[in-house]
């Protein structure tokens, strides 16, 4: 019989890595998750703790999958406290994925925003010329710099790291190296996951040079399913119609770069 | 008479099938309407379900104070169909939401409010003065929410209050959202009827839990939530059917429709609109346009013009 | 404890793990039941069933004459799953029930009664003082029936006097099932256990009803019935949680048992053994062994001896 | 969608076709009931009557089934009275079927239990060589002579009517004619459907000749599925484990050919 994605499936965790001191992955078994699409995610339990949205990181080896966690609040910080051979619950995946271009591709990925822009790379054909920018507070908050430049070894290919404080790296927001790269030359893909107002940015410089663009957004998440109406932004609801949009549609969004919803489901400010 | 002469005599006399209804006081151009607590948090949004051919939304259970409800786990699929969720009433509060709403003047909004004592529901419905608003939806019903839902909607004493204290607060519609709770829901019907309930809905989720066999816990961080989608609609029917045979008093159906034929049973069983929630979680939004076109295909098939041509025919029998 | 570490070292010291249970008195040699009125009416069925991995059987709930029941259709299918069914509670009477069971030495056999009044079941109960009979079970909790089941169910006072004069007809451990009525079933629940009850089944089907709506009538004959199987099991499996959260009785789990999994949700929220109706009608009479294997790998797997060491464990959490 | 044969499907009686005083055959269009194998049978529901098990009757027509309804009590009234252009509801088929030998074949049946007989027919080979035996009361009882005859049409063929006074064809019980005929030659497949008294009798002259024997039982039926036990014959559910049981299964079944249970489950003899 199918599984149907709605229902919950435990999985052990066989495996953990300490990407930075905040940033650990999670590899576990399971078919259906290692062959998810770009930009799609996982509602993950933790169970006695609480159940996250998590995008589906990859894994090297075959049939497995990965979750690529910051710890943060209590959520968060209970998925990166899970340790080998404990067992957490998934659904999923949810969500749409990426419209991949061929041609020369810009890929911007901040902190666990990484994780979709990483699948992403999978797909991409070896003629393609693919630059990452990867953005990071510090030098100790970089992380799959390396596995990004291995993922492209035999793409034409650029792997930028830009550090806020530049302790690593290029010093700056990776958003003025993307408004530097658009400016230059063109790119037929661009492609942003992390922090919204990076993803703000680097949708409005693609997008007012008529390059296509797409971005993979975050809102609080309950159902995952379009039931609660928690991920909306504006019309949209994340987890049903997303996660991932067209600068096209985003540029009309008035909530987009400016907005998110809280618990309570009360507009604020970001 | 014999069918096949009826439909065929009856197509010589058609008549234009509409899809508009009336509940009480209340008229919509569709029969179909959101249920509570479903994506309805967002004018953004209602504007968009509108759109996509509910005939009203109705709210999230909104309080005097903003929530956060419960921690996720809030929500389960379960096996056998249908959703266990203990979302926990979260919402942004009746001052915040009204704000809100304030611009809207096209979409039919039912404004669903949840408190503990009446004088919650005077507070609240003033906060929708200078709001265009279609009916109050009194959520005496909620199963998985201490002090609210259907902890007031089991005390006839606080319905009868309640309800007397919202329709002296306003000339809109007043509905009562009923349930199954620890008293008999068809007393709750009686006294809101009482105390000049204008419509009924009937019915929300049911209490229900689910443990996950590994880990031998409960899943939903409340442990216990409330089940809906398509198992608790034979019990949603049943209720329906029971109030209509039993009152004069306009009925929404709610619970498990999925599909026009699911609408269809409610109207025969005597509801003259239908709520839908959890059929959006399995078909998104697309399944207002379509329940909308299979009601209307079996308008036309059975030659009635409106919906209340065919609300209660199942009683006749 | 690290979980991978932890099925390592259990591997070495693995116990033999068996299927019997206990449910006060009862003693079964597996967790899962029959459930009433599911083909169980004749001593032959029961002897095969025995042999299909049934632990006992619970008759059809028995009245002091033989009824026909209602006429058909007393049996709907749902769409979205389960039944809806009005037998209306046929059987042969228990006079006639007890001679032919009299022969039987080897199937536990629950025999189910219902009745109106206080020496209804003094009366059937003393039909069975030459039979082997593992336990008896007090339908409170049909749903569909007039002055039976629930409609006794609903009255504490009238719960009382039944539970009493059968546990003063007899020695052999009395049951008790409930449902959702029209009253708390927890008090039914409450009521029974402070009169002397030696165990509680919850739960029976819940009043439910489908409409066809080309001929727009009522499907079953009696117009309502009860809704049994996968819909109703996370309220089900609640229930049992409830009971079990505010009592200390031994439960017996029933509705929507369709796979091991939910045998071991409901042993996890407290219950002792299960029932088992609906999914016969799905996957016949292999449902049984099927969900006993499921069980026994599970137990295996988790290192448990004998069924009681996971009763109960979702509340530890 | 698949259609699950247990959700109540309503059809449109097109055609009433009286077959004797008593006994009609209803047309119906629905492509699940034109397949159904011999000897299976559906619930048909009369809105606002009752619902009975009634074999399913073949059709000439492709995509059509049937009913042959004999008027009795109340319910099988309400069949027998249905109207051309009106509804009902059929749920099904259920049961198992007839296994079909090749060779020398005796079909018996009496009654509106030639209907599974007659949808037997609609399979045999060319080749075969197969003899009809229909019983009935009297000459105004007889009905589907012309029908098996002309669908042998191609066969070495026998269609032999014996009616108990003797008003048409052979007189006696048919039972009796079957004793002559299994004693005079060996068939390869018996096949029985009909009172149980004919049937029990026809078992027992074919299986102790060691005959390779069927027969298609009635039992009250409530829901057609295994669930209330309502069609017991010893341990078997003639609803879920039938209606077809070989000879070599009834010999050793205490009940049948003897008793049957009313409507309260209690049992009666014949
Ligand atoms: C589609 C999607 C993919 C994501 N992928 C990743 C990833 O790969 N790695 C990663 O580390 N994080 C990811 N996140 C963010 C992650 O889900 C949490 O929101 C974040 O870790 C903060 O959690 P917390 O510990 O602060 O939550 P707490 O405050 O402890 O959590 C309370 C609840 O609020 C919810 N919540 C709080 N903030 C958010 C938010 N911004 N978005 C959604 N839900 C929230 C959580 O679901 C949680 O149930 C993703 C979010 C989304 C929507
Ligand atoms: C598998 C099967 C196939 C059948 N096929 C046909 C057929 O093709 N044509 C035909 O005319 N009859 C057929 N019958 C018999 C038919 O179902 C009725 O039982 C019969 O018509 C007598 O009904 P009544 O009007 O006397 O029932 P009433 O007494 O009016 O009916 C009351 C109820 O009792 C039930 N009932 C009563 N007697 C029987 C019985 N002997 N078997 C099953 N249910 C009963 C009926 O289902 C009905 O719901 C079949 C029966 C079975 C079990
Ligand atoms: C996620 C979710 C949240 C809900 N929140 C509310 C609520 O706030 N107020 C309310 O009255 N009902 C609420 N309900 C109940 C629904 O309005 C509806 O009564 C129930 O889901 C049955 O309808 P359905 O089967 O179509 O989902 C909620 C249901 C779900 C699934
Ligand atoms: C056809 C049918 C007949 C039933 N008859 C009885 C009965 O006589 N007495 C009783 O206590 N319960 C009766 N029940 C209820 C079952 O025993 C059981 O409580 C219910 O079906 C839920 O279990 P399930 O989901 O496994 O079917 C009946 C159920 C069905 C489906
Ligand atoms: S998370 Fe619930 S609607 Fe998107
Ligand atoms: S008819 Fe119900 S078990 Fe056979």
């Amino acid at each position: 019989m199918q599984r149907n994605h709605n229902h919950t499936t435990i999985v052990t965790i066989e495996k953990v890595i300490d990407e930075t001191p905040t940033v650990r992955t999670l590899v576990f078994s399971d078919n259906v998750m290692s062959n998810v699409l770009p930009g799609q995610f996982a509602m993950v339990w933790i169970p006695g703790i609480n159940e996250l949205p998590m995008s589906v990181m990859i894994s090297k080896e075959p049939g497995k999958a990965a979750f690529t966690v910051r710890k943060h609040g209590p959520a968060s910080t209970g998925l990166f406290n899970v340790k080998e051979g404990q067992q957490i619950g998934i659904r999923g995946p949810y969500g749409n994925s990426f419209d991949l271009k061929e041609g020369k591709l810009l890929l911007v990925g901040g902190g666990t925003g990484l994780v979709p822009m990483i699948r992403l790379l999978s797909f991409v054909k070896p003629a393609d010329d693919v630059t990452v920018l990867i953005g990071a507070k510090s030098k100790d908050e970089v992380f799959f710099e390396d596995l990004a430049n291995n993922m492209l070894e035999n793409n034409p290919h650029k792997v930028i790291v830009s550090t806020d404080d530049g302790s690593y790296g290029e010093k700056g927001f990776v958003t003025d190296l993307v408004e530097k790269l658009v400016n230059e030359s063109h790119f037929d893909g661009v492609y942003a996951c992390g922090p919204e107002i990076m993803m703000y940015k680097t949708m409005q410089s693609a997008h007012s040079r008529n390059m296509f663009v797409q971005a993979s957004l975050e809102r609080m998440m309950k159902c995952g399913v379009g039931i609660c109406g928690s991920c909306c932004v504006g019309e949209d609801l994340v987890c049903r119609d997303g996660t991932v949009f067209d600068g096209d549609h985003l540029s009309s969004n008035k909530e987009f770069g400016h907005f998110y919803r809280n618990k309570a489901g009360i507009l604020e400010k970001y | 008479m014999n069918q096949l002469l009826y439909s065929k005599l009856s197509s010589l006399f058609k008549v234009e099938s509409s899809l508009t209804t009336s509940i009480g006081q209340i008229q919509l151009d569709r029969p179909v309407m959101l249920a509570s607590g479903i994506l309805g948090i967002s004018l953004d949004v209602f504007n968009r379900l509108y759109r996509s051919g509910v005939g009203a939304v109705v709210t999230k259970s909104l309080s005097t104070e903003p929530w956060e409800g419960y921690p996720n786990p809030t929500i389960f699929s379960v096996k056998g169909g249908g959703w266990i969720n203990a979302v926990g009433l979260s919402n942004p509060g009746a001052p915040n939401f009204a704000k809100m709403i304030e611009p809207n003047q096209e979409v039919p909004i039912v404004i669903s409010l949840v408190g503990s004592i009446p004088e919650d529901f005077e507070m609240m419905i003033k906060q929708f003065e200078n709001c265009k608003i279609t009916a109050y939806e009194l959520n005496l019903s909620c199963p998985h929410v201490a002090k609210v839902g259907l902890e007031v909607g089991d005390d006839p004493e606080l319905v009868r209050k309640i309800v007397t204290i919202a329709k002296n607060t306003t000339d809109v519609p007043i509905i009562a959202k009923v349930g199954l709770g620890t008293t008999h829901y068809l007393n709750t019907v009686s006294t809101a009827i009482d105390s000049g309930i204008d419509a009924i809905t009937a019915i929300n989720t049911i209490r229900a839990m689910a443990i996950d066999v590994e880990t031998q816990r409960p899943i939903l961080s409340n442990k216990f939530g409330g089940l809906s989608g398509t198992p608790i609609k034979p019990i949603a029917l049943r209720c329906v059917y029971e109030i209509s045979s039993k009152h004069d008093i306009p009925i929404i159906g709610c619970g498990g429709v999925s599909a026009w034929e699911d609408a269809v049973e409610f109207f025969l069983a005597g509801a003259s609109a239908i709520q839908i929630g959890s059929a959006v979680g399995d078909n998104w939004i697309d399944v207002f346009n379509e329940i909308n076109n299979g009601i209307l295909q079996y308008m036309k098939r059975k030659n009635y013009s409106s919906i209340k041509d065919m609300v209660g025919l199942a009683k006749k029998s």
